[in-house]
């Protein structure tokens, strides 16, 4: 293992998953790229996104302007107030049911519906597919999450595939946000490869398929990316409205919270109560998952998060990181009747 | 399809790895190996090829492959030299200094006018005298190599243009030859290499 | 015909494919096998892997690198460049699956194993690259491991006139990784004119491309960050060149939503 | 009005002829159904199937409008367990205001059986305007949504590419309305001209002020589409010979369906299985009963004499004490979902009211000028 070393300014270790270089003053790509939100001209930015979406708007009547991937918090809100209210696109909502849903997370969603008056696609995969999914990740990858992760970044395509519904619009670009990936200037948009590369951890759904394992074709078809033909056909395209608004999450949530009655809630492992309310095992036993294959939790990432924003000082953050880390998780038996594992065996 | 078994000849020079995912990819099975015993069993034998064509022959030797393959031959058991492979299949080469090669078609291989070189992707025209690659024709293939076939037109069986017409592929009877790399010529280089085992084999 | 190629360039610094700018900053992008393996389901002419941290740390090719590469089972032609130091290097490099290689720090370090390599593998397989920039008195040759220029040495020229290597990727250097940015005066200036060339540093658009390609010692264009900035790039590039010149896109079909595609 | 002599089917209902007997089409259909061979209607099944085979690259072989209630869990398990077909489920669901709890706990009961299931819910909001501008047009909210419902599957079916739609009754057949009566007793692609899709003109919604591309869950897909796409929509209530109302009651509730709390004298759900995904179909029910003399307790009652389980007096007993059975907790909630008083939505229904066959008494209730069972 190369030595780890932390940039200076977050919290960051250079052995992060989706990687992380540091410059000669050891600061890290994503501190460096988190600069542009305050350097980046905004309002330039948001006349070149309207003049992207432009020629997207269905002018038949026959067909929704794009497609809008939703889940029960993250930044949902923010994303269909952006789409709707201000570019005034009609979307059709998407959402990939992870079958984890707390009960603040379905009544977020469904007030969603209601004040942002979107219709809405969910799709539920058998448990059986899923359950047989999340054995073999669990084994393979120590992942309980894989198959969310692959159905939510993968069923919006799909349904622009379906629908004959090209632009998809998401929200921010996690690899440019965490670790400086992209420049905002790059205007990265959706790709295969990243999806494959960081979301799902190097492995497509049929690279789970081996002649040792009972997971078969009819478990894991629903997961597949739409193949390349396809894309073209319909012009598929996926853009990041982070590349074009000063992305701020907390800032968001809060305005959320204010004018669409966006509800939070607490997590022991993290002093953020914004990201993940729709989740009972994300901030639980996927954290801690996290932990031990990453060294690091959710509330490193919060804590570089507000560093950056400069609402927390380095000390601030590693304090509040020391202090949630190590808590306990919540749920966890109901996750392991859930899936048919006695916990101690989990 | 009865499952087709390939026989790739290990002899230290060039990459199997390319070849053999090629051919499982299109569904056939894969044995390497530089054991006779083992060649035999196999429906189809394939001779890669990277590096120069004396080393290559002098590697052939060692493991006394020459006379094992010149029999195969004989039997007219299907037989594909690919790239420097196809160029062994020849009666010589000027490669370096004047080397014999297996001499299982006639020809020689020299090098190129004025020590040119052909790298790149570039279409093949079928002759139609033979119709094993017609369904290749107009495809374009990977090709790496800086000497070409020099012999009777009747064992030409497809050309390239390059500043001028030189030979992309010959065929004698069950033998083979390919200049460019199919295992390197992604969805095109999967079709033709599945038509002409295909056809040797159910021949 | 013989085609002109667009070869998709990964840069690998500390086992990661990075962005890369002018040769001194970089960014994260992944696993350099699934970069390949999206060039390859892409249809790039020829992938370039250049490992740019070997040479730096004398620990030779990337031997595992190209063992993981040689797993994906690419149908693309592969370039290796990296730590080759030695005839051995450089056969094993091909052994494990490269179907050419390039050098860089050889070119300094051991000409004569340069040569040797063209004899061994033949020239088709050898690539010299040219890191170049314009200075007070024209054009000068980048070396990366020292950060120092010079004019290209007699002994190196004559390496090239003797026509022991096949082709050279000659490098924007100081614009690389900058959109619209490839310096054209390196090409015109260069003074090797009948050597095919690989151009790369800063090419990013159409109009770029299409100019350098109506150059006819110009066998090749080599593009990397912008490759990573949308999906399908070398479809999209091929699709709006729309040139004869070119081997036309592919989309790759497995299993399509579509009715009756 | 006259009575269907077997059970208490009035001759109000759209689109339905009596026979000279003066029965009604649907007690004619189900008398004609004890002479059918179900072995060889099985195999006609069989033989339909194979003309649908996967498409490459598909893994479904069907798609089924399901709403998790009793039809829905019943036919689904039949497809599966009985026919060996794998389907995906379509769920068209009400907004977060109007589905109940037990019909989402019955979706996650389907879902938890083992099937996929796509669920599209159009935009509340919309869909709320146009419930209150369908029961101000036609004293009928579910003139709307019914169109969504009815839409989703073929809407569904199109861009799944999946061009067998299994359906579970013709109405042409159980309940007699004869429009829909397909080349044969199973080919449902006439379901369009059911009464409720009027050949799947949207004019009125269009009119209700709203965007076209806001109303794409309403339109149903046309006759072209249909044909582009050779969707085919098969009644699998001809095959199934004890489909009705409770027997699919009693195979759903086996299985895992949750069923209504509220009792028949607040409901006119006689057993508590039907409609269960929302509570105001009860008002419409009500509403249908003063249109045409005939309520909710009347469709079971009809069921249930056919099947020779209630006598046609015990039926007419249930239908007078419970047919028009409203409570006016639903009255209120409705009212207030769809922004109208109390007062208003009596005004309406009274409007409404058919005065051949009901007197509106000062008091404002309302009496029968029929006697059930006999007519006027």
């Amino acid at each position: 293992m190369s030595d780890i070393q932390f940039c200076k300014r977050c919290l960051y270790p250079t052995t992060h998953p989706l990687g992380l270089t540091l410059d000669d003053e050891g600061i890290c790509s994503g501190c460096r790229v988190h600069e542009e939100k305050d350097s980046l001209d905004w309002p330039t930015r948001w006349t070149k996104l309207e003049d992207l979406v432009e020629p997207y708007r269905d002018k038949s009547g026959k067909n929704y302007d794009c497609i809008v991937p939703v889940t029960g918090s993250q930044d949902s809100y923010y994303i269909v107030y952006l789409v709707k209210e201000k570019l005034g696109l009609n979307p059709l909502l998407v959402t990939y049911n992870k079958y984890f849903n707390t009960p603040l997370g379905i009544k977020n969603l469904a007030n969603l519906r209601i004040r942002f008056n979107c219709d809405i696609l969910y799709q539920n995969v058998n448990p059986v597919s899923v359950k047989n999914i999340v054995r073999t990740t669990l084994r393979k990858l120590g992942s309980i999450y894989w198959p969310i992760l692959a159905g939510q970044t993968v069923f919006p395509v799909q349904t622009a595939v379906r629908y004959k519904v090209p632009l998809i619009i998401w929200g921010a670009h996690q690899g440019l946000e965490q670790v400086g990936m992209f420049s905002h200037e790059h205007e990265v948009e959706m790709t295969r490869r990243y999806r494959k590369d960081h979301d799902l951890m190097g492995y497509e759904v049929d690279d789970l398929l081996s002649i040792f394992d009972t997971l078969n074709e009819e478990d894991v078809w629903q997961y597949r990316y739409p193949d390349d033909r396809d894309l073209n056909d319909i012009g598929v395209r996926g853009i990041y409205l982070g590349n074009y608004v000063r992305w701020d999450p907390k800032a968001q949530h809060e305005q959320m919270t204010k004018c669409y009655d966006y509800q939070t809630s607490e997590f022991p492992r993290t002093f953020d109560c914004y990201d993940y309310v729709d989740c009972f095992n994300y901030m639980g036993l996927h954290d801690l998952l996290k932990l031990y294959k990453h060294g690091y939790s959710k509330v490193t990432d919060h804590a570089s998060r507000e560093i950056r924003f400069g609402r927390l000082t380095r000390e601030q953050g590693l304090a509040l990181v020391r202090e949630h880390e190590q808590k306990s998780i919540k749920y966890l038996e109901q996750f392991c009747d859930w899936l048919g594992v006695v916990p101690r065996a989990l | 399809m009865k499952n087709i078994t390939i026989g790739i000849i290990d002899y230290g020079m060039g990459n199997h790895a390319s070849v053999e995912h090629s051919l499982r990819d299109i569904g056939f099975r894969v044995r390497v190996s530089k054991d006779p015993a083992q060649l035999d069993l196999v429906d189809a034998l394939v001779l890669p090829g990277v590096g120069a064509f004396p080393a290559a022959m002098s590697a052939l030797y060692e493991l006394d492959l020459v006379t094992y393959i010149q029999e195969q031959a004989r039997l007219q058991r299907p037989l594909i030299g690919i790239c420097l492979g196809m160029q062994l299949l020849v009666s010589a080469s000027f490669e370096h200094e004047y080397t014999v090669g297996l001499d299982l078609i006639p020809g020689e291989i020299i090098a190129f006018s004025d020590n040119d070189v052909h790298i790149g992707w570039n279409t093949l025209e079928c002759s139609y005298k033979d119709p094993l690659l017609n369904p290749s024709d107009g495809e374009s293939f990977y090709f790496n190599h800086s000497f070409v076939y020099q012999g009777p037109a009747e064992y030409q069986i497809a050309v390239a243009r390059h500043l001028s017409v030189f030979t992309a592929a010959i065929r004698r009877g069950s033998v083979i030859g390919l200049q460019f790399h199919p295992e390197k010529s992604q969805l095109a280089g999967k079709v033709l290499l599945k038509n002409i085992i295909k056809e040797l084999v159910d021949a | 015909m013989l085609k002109k190629r667009l070869i998709g360039v990964v840069t690998v610094k500390n086992g990661w494919a990075v962005q890369s700018f002018g040769y001194r900053k970089y960014l994260p992008l992944g696993k350099p096998e699934c970069l390949v393996e999206n060039f390859d389901r892409w249809g790039a002419d020829e992938i370039l892997v250049q490992v740019i941290d070997r040479s730096l740390t004398e620990r030779g090719p990337d031997f595992e690198l190209l063992e993981k590469l040689g797993r994906l089972g690419l149908g693309t032609p592969l370039i290796y460049g990296g730590g080759i130091r030695s005839v051995e290097d450089g056969m094993k490099v091909i052994q494990s699956g490269a179907d050419r290689l390039i050098v860089d720090a050889l070119l300094h370090d051991d000409l004569s194993v340069v040569n040797s390599l063209g004899v061994r593998l033949g020239k088709q397989a050898i690539i010299a690259s040219l890191p170049m920039s314009i200075g007070a008195d024209g054009l000068e040759l980048y070396n990366y491991r020292t950060k120092s220029k010079s004019h290209i040495s007699e002994a190196l020229t004559n390496v090239i006139e003797q026509g022991l290597i096949s082709e050279i990727l000659l490098t924007d250097w100081k614009n690389e990784g900058y959109p619209v940015s490839f310096d054209k005066t390196l090409v015109e200036l260069f003074p090797f004119q009948k050597i095919p060339l690989i151009t790369f540093g800063g090419i990013s658009n159409v109009k770029q491309m299409k100019t350098l390609f109506a150059r006819s010692n110009i066998a090749a264009v080599a593009v990397g960050n912008f490759l990573n900035y949308r999906e399908h790039s070398i479809q999209e590039f091929k699709d709006t060149m729309a040139s004869a010149t070119l081997r036309s896109p592919s989309y790759a079909t497995e299993n399509s939503l579509q009715a009756d595609v | 009005m006259k009575y269907c002599h077997n059970c208490l089917q009035p001759d109000t209902r759209p689109n339905t002829y009596f026979t000279p007997e003066g029965v009604c089409p649907a007690c004619d259909y189900f008398s004609r159904q004890k002479h059918v061979d179900w072995d060889e209607r099985y195999e006609i099944l069989q033989d339909l199937l194979k003309e649908f085979p996967r498409k490459k690259g598909q893994h479904f072989d069907c798609i089924i409008g399901v709403s998790g209630g009793k039809d829905s869990i019943r036919q689904a398990l039949w497809i599966r367990d009985k026919l060996g077909l794998k389907p995906l489920l379509a769920c068209l669901s009400y907004p977060p205001q109007q589905v109940t709890q037990r019909g989402v706990d019955n979706i996650s009961n389907l879902i938890e059986l083992g099937f996929d299931v796509v669920l599209s819910a159009p935009a509340p909001g919309t869909w709320q305007r146009l419930m209150r501008e369908s029961f101000l047009q036609f004293t009928n909210w579910c003139k709307s949504t019914e169109m969504a419902l009815f839409s989703s599957v073929p809407q569904l079916a199109i861009r799944y590419n999946i061009p067998l739609i299994l359906w579970g009754e013709n109405p042409g057949l159980q309940l007699g309305d004869m429009k829909t009566l397909g080349r044969t007793g199973y080919d449902g692609n006439n379901l369009r001209y059911m009464n409720t899709l009027a050949g799947g003109a949207t004019d009125w919604i269009i009119n209700a002020g709203m965007r076209e591309n806001e109303l794409l869950a309403y339109q149903y897909p046309s006759l072209e589409d249909f044909e582009i796409n050779d969707l085919q929509i098969v009644y699998l209530g001809w095959f199934l010979g004890d489909w009705s109302l409770i027997n699919n009651g009693m195979y759903s509730a086996a299985t895992g369906l949750d069923i209504r709390e509220d009792t028949v004298n607040n409901t006119g759900d006689l057993l508590g299985i039907t409609a269960l995904d929302e509570d105001w179909v009860t008002l419409n029910q009500m509403i249908k009963y003063y249109k045409f003399g005939f309520g909710r307790v009347t469709d079971y009652a009809n069921e249930e004499i056919r099947l020779g389980r209630m006598t046609r007096e015990r039926g007419i007993e249930l239908v007078e004490q419970y047919d028009d059975a409203c409570s006016n907790e639903y009255i209120e909630s409705f009212c207030t979902y769809i922004n109208i008083s109390v007062k208003e939505f009596w005004e309406k229904v009274h409007s409404s009211i058919n005065l051949e066959l009901f007197t509106i008494k000062q008091d404002g209730s309302v009496k029968r000028k029929f006697k059930v069972g006999i007519g006027l």
